[in-house]
């Protein structure tokens, strides 16, 4: 079963790459894309999990009932993803800023109207 | 344990689906926030606590919020630029 | 270039990178001892040398503490490029502005909704502060727990309208919060200097395990943290609600 | 106290200082601090080249050094070798420059514009000196995220921020790859730092499938950083929204940052193993070089722009250093690095050369400017034309040294049609600068539009400065003219000690032993194998015919009607039209880009597991 569970969660990461880069590909307004770009970001999150997880083991917090310093999940992974979930927001926001200055001076939020970088 | 993995991570698909090919703009804001809740949800089963209420304190409140308001503004911008595209075209007619 | 030669484009390159990813399979269909050592590593190392519970904070501000520096760096410059973005660096004062979002603008909120409202502010606010200073002992840390400072802000918002939410959190005390807790996290680090030890060692006493006071600099660069990712929020709430003021027009 | 940290410590700790009191400072007063601060990190840095230069600095964050019986690294590690060194020095360089530059330049900025760039510095350096795959992620993104801000720095007149978007998406895409690519490496190796993962891999068997498609994932997110191509269209949209001063640190140092990362992450976690074989990473290597470099150049030539057009010049260049990167020969690598240094400061020469234009006439339209009388800047159009010059690998500059390095082991390794690329590259980058220069610098050329320039978008540009002026500060031209002649000093000098450089830069072994602190000997679980190694003819006709090709493309294009420049019209036509055919590509659109990004990955990992 546990094999089961490592492929599930990776199928699950590539699809949501791909079906993110999708979004991003066929969006026809800026904030779909920056949000597209969010779930292409979940697939990190989704791979990072999966290979951090050690089925049956606990997690790495060892306040109570838990022997400090005995085998738990990875702490590493959680480490990177948990800065990641709050600084990634923030990167968003900063494209959801663009996004408004955009349509503000293009009138539209279409990527594909606005394009004036031709050639 | 293992099929609340599973089926939690169905949902992770399932929400990333929708996210990436919803078209339509003002339901946006609480797809997403959804989403953010079944990613913190898969954090809690995947025995990733921290990374769960990071999750939950930004994809189900913070980032919606600010999708919320970036769309507002978007509205309120277009409904100017119309209104403009409007009052220039009476002009013309003039 | 045409939208379906794009489609077919993806599709192709779509197609190429499921199969890269079916070759590189290997650390999920046979994973390998040598992939625990890290982890292992860790929670001995957090214990033996640092006295605290929390491993996952242990590897944030201490372990991989540099990480940490360049993660907030990149929160601190997307705040400040939002900011740039959408005009925050002008001065507006002085004009009269009108939410256009304004909760409850026609009827305005009943008394008792407002006092409810108000009083989840304490609360939370508390709770942030207890995330924040307890990341060594139990899940939460200056990132979590700064958010949840910031959604304390858009509680008084909620509850008072964007004049009340702007006079308290007044814009540069916000920036000033923003760029001290940027600069805690460095000067933490560089207090190790001080003892002739490498940037960001931990350099403090470490208590004792299970105690607000263990782990050393590690609770110290958590409210710095606490500070810098709660005054970066609300700044981005600040600035994407003022792009929804508009002048009152003059009649 | 060690140096090793500073150059990354002290810019942050100045522009988290500089975001706080910033504000009730004079501007004259940010200027100077943010100016010491990078010269201060140009002194460490080269301090620290030279002290790295006797064996690799070693330095871990949070005392935090490898585990003693096992030698496992648990902390993060700055791993300073002379040549990671050499670009951080280049890096606080270019900032220095660009500081200096814009003394006299947005009037209107707070101290943003100086955290900014400050943060910018502290990344490029961060990225340089690292010895952790993670680490590198991280910095790679601030430098996203603090360039995205900066594009959008004059976003107050700036008429569309679609360049800053594209730039955002593409790479924080190719971020997000190399992250999963990272993610199965650890999971694979269980070790996040440099030395350590390549180890592993070495001592594995891996499968070659696994290890291959890992070196790509994780190369993904550099390959956009450094504008290869198909991932290259962000970059000539980025340039065009971004400031000058930016536009000195994209061009010159963050792009050449990107193929750095790449070096070194094959040579230090990928070349031991031997997986995928060397063949296999030369001949993919050298395609993606090629390309890149013939696009870019056509691109180039075919501008009206002239940010535009020098950023698809460093398109061209990025893929005449991916090709030097390619040869996987230390002799090739050390070319590398002197090619890297001299077009990085020629670049940001002829980026400061543009700002002044802007500055003096408020536009960068070759054809606008031709009919307003730039010609009274002749100093200026000098340095362009010394630019150009470098940019055509001549000598004296160190592009010169570099180039002949590259063909000297190209011929070695029989690849015979190698130098028609370069010199395709060389020639085409080069005469579109010196045409440009010579039809708005000193009135030459007939009037109206060449042929190759048809289509062009003729983009406004803003001022980046208020009011008229009718002079050329000093800050302005003094650190162009530096640059140039900077190009030229410190290519003899710096021959031989990149050499060894880059030796070392190529021995795993050496680097292991450094940051493990484990014997040189034991640290190579396999007979390290150095692929292609010798000395070669110096291939001294290479230069010329780049020299006589450049004018004849430059004299062909400013007169397209005289009767001596007959020989090159049907040249000129199939130039036209190829050119006319690829602008349909970069069409501006983020989501070509993106379907192109998928493309380009999987065709590049389709070749290296196909070839063998």
């Amino acid at each position: 079963m546990e094999p089961a569970l490592s492929y599930a969660a990776y199928a699950a990461a590539i699809w949501l790459f791909l079906i993110g880069l999708y979004g991003v590909v066929k969006s026809r307004h800026l904030v779909n894309l920056c949000l597209s770009l969010t779930v292409v970001q979940s697939s990190t999150y989704v791979l990072l999990t999966i290979i951090g997880y050690r089925p049956g083991l606990p997690a790495p917090i060892f306040t109570d009932g838990l022997k400090p310093g005995s085998a738990a999940v990875d702490p590493i992974v959680q480490a990177l993803m948990l800065t990641d979930v709050v600084v990634e927001a923030t990167v968003v926001a900063l494209l959801l800023a663009i996004t408004i200055k955009v349509h503000r001076d293009a009138g539209t939020a279409d990527p594909d109207k606005v394009d004036m970088m031709r050639g | 344990m293992i099929y609340l993995q599973i089926a939690i991570l169905g949902l992770v698909v399932a929400g990333g689906t929708m996210v990436a090919l919803s078209r339509k703009i003002s339901g946006q804001p609480i797809i997403v926030s959804v989403f953010g809740l079944i990613l913190s949800l898969m954090f809690m089963v995947f025995q990733a606590p921290d990374v769960a209420l990071s999750q939950i304190v930004v994809g189900a409140v913070g980032l919606p919020l600010m999708i919320l308001l970036a769309i507002a503004k978007l509205r309120r911008d277009e409904q100017m630029l119309r209104r403009k595209r409007e009052s220039d075209s009476g002009k013309e007619r003039e | 270039m045409r939208r379906s030669w794009r489609m077919l484009l993806f599709f192709a390159g779509a197609a190429g990178i499921v199969c890269l990813f079916t070759l590189a399979a290997e650390p999920i269909s046979q994973p390998r001892d040598v992939r625990n050592r890290y982890a292992t590593a860790i929670i001995s190392e957090t214990f033996s040398q640092r006295n605290i519970t929390d491993a996952v904070s242990a590897v944030n501000f201490d372990f991989r503490g540099f990480d940490t520096v360049g993660e907030e760096f990149i929160l601190f410059v997307s705040v400040l490029g939002s900011l740039v973005l959408l005009r925050m660096v002008e001065d507006r004062k002085g004009k009269v502005l009108r939410d256009a979002l304004e909760p409850w603008r026609d009827v305005g909120p009943s008394d008792a909704i407002r006092l409810w409202i108000l009083a989840m502010i304490a609360p939370k606010v508390t709770f942030g502060i207890y995330i924040v200073t307890h990341g060594q002992l139990t899940p939460g840390g200056g990132f979590q727990g700064g958010v949840i400072l910031a959604t304390a802000a858009l509680i008084l918002y909620l509850g008072e309208g964007f004049t009340v939410f702007r006079d308290v959190i007044s814009h540069p005390a916000t920036e000033i919060v923003e760029g001290a807790g940027a600069l805690g996290f460095v000067v933490i680090g560089m207090l190790a200097w001080v003892w002739g030890q490498p940037f960001l060692t931990n350099v403090l006493p470490l208590g004792k395990a299970h105690e607000l006071t263990s782990g050393g600099t590690m609770a110290l660069i958590s409210i710095s943290t606490g500070l810098e990712v709660a005054a970066g929020f609300i700044l981005l709430l600040y600035a994407f609600l003022q792009e929804n003021l508009s002048p009152v027009e003059e009649t | 106290m060690q140096l090793a940290p500073l150059p990354v410590v002290v810019p942050l700790a100045v522009a988290a200082a500089l975001a706080i009191i910033g504000k009730h400072l004079h501007r004259r007063i940010v200027d100077s601090i943010s100016i010491a601060t990078s010269a201060a990190v140009v002194i460490i840095s080269i301090t620290l080249t030279f002290q790295s230069a006797n064996g690799a600095i070693v330095y871990w964050f949070g005392n935090w050094q490898p585990l003693a019986k096992s030698h496992f690294p648990i902390g993060i590690c700055f791993a300073i070798d002379p040549i990671g060194a050499g670009l951080s020095s280049l890096a606080a360089l270019l900032v220095l420059a660009a500081f200096t530059f814009s003394w006299s330049y947005f009037e209107s900025v707070g101290a943003l514009y100086h955290v900014l760039m400050l943060v910018f510095l502290a990344a490029m350096c961060g990225l340089a000196l690292t010895g952790d795959l993670f680490n590198m992620f991280v910095w790679l993104e601030v430098m996203t995220a603090v360039g995205v801000a900066l594009c959008g720095y004059k976003s107050e007149q700036s008429q569309s921020l679609q360049g800053a978007l594209n730039f955002a998406v593409v790479n924080t895409i190719g971020a997000f790859l190399s992250l999963m690519g990272v993610a199965l490496l650890y999971g694979a190796t269980g070790s996040l730092n440099l030395a350590e993962v390549g180890r592993t891999l070495a001592a594995g068997h891996f499968s070659q499938g696994f290890v291959t498609v890992a070196l790509l994932l994780v190369t993904a997110g550099f390959l956009v950083k450094s504008a290869t191509f198909p991932f290259h269209f962000w970059l000539a949209d980025a340039h065009a929204v971004a400031p000058t001063p930016v536009c000195i640190l994209f061009s010159g140092v963050m792009v050449e940052l990107g193929l750095y990362a790449i070096g070194r992450i094959y040579w230090v976690v990928f070349a031991q193993s031997a997986q995928p074989a060397p063949q296999t990473i030369r001949d993919v290597f050298l395609l993606m070089g090629s390309l890149t470099a013939v696009v870019g150049a056509l691109y180039c030539f075919g501008q009206r722009h002239l940010k535009r057009l020098l950023a698809f010049s460093t398109i061209s260049h990025v893929g005449i250093m991916l090709i030097a990167f390619s040869l996987l020969n230390p002799r090739a690598l050390a070319g590398m690095a002197l090619y890297l240094a001299g077009h990085g400061l020629i670049k940001a020469a002829l980026f400061i050369g543009a700002g002044i234009l802007l500055h003096r006439f408020g536009s960068l339209d070759e054809y606008d400017l031709q009919r307003s009388i730039a010609k009274r800047l002749a100093p200026i159009g000098v340095l362009m034309v010394l630019g150009a010059w470098g940019l055509a690998g001549l000598p004296p500059f160190a592009t010169f040294f570099g180039e002949m390095r590259i063909d000297e082991i190209g011929s070695q390794q029989h690849l015979t049609w190698l130098p028609a690329i370069t010199i395709f590259a060389e020639a085409l980058t080069a005469a579109a600068v010196l045409r440009f220069t010579a039809r708005v610098f000193f009135g030459v050329g007939r009037q109206g539009k060449s042929m190759v320039s048809a289509g062009a978008p003729h983009l406004h540009t803003d001022a980046e400065t208020s009011g008229q002026h009718s002079r050329v500060p000093a800050f302005m031209w003094v650190p162009m003219a530096a640059l140039i002649i900077g190009a030229a000093l410190i290519a003899v000098p710096l021959r031989g000690p990149v050499e060894t450089a880059a030796k070392h830069f190529e021995s795993a072994p050496l680097y292991d032993a450094a940051v493990l602190r484990i014997n040189a000997q034991t640290a190579a679980p396999r007979p390290y194998d150095r692929p292609f190694e010798a000395h070669g003819e110096s291939e001294w006709w290479i230069p010329l015919l780049v020299a006589l090709a450049t004018l004849g493309a430059a004299a062909a294009s400013l007169f397209p009607k005289s009767p001596r420049t007959a020989f090159a019209r049907p040249i000129g036509a199939v130039l036209s039209k190829t050119v006319l055919e690829l602008r349909r590509f970069q069409s501006g659109r983020v989501g070509d880009y993106v379907a192109w990004f998928a493309f380009g990955i999987a065709a590049y990992g389709s070749l290296l597991l196909l070839l063998h």
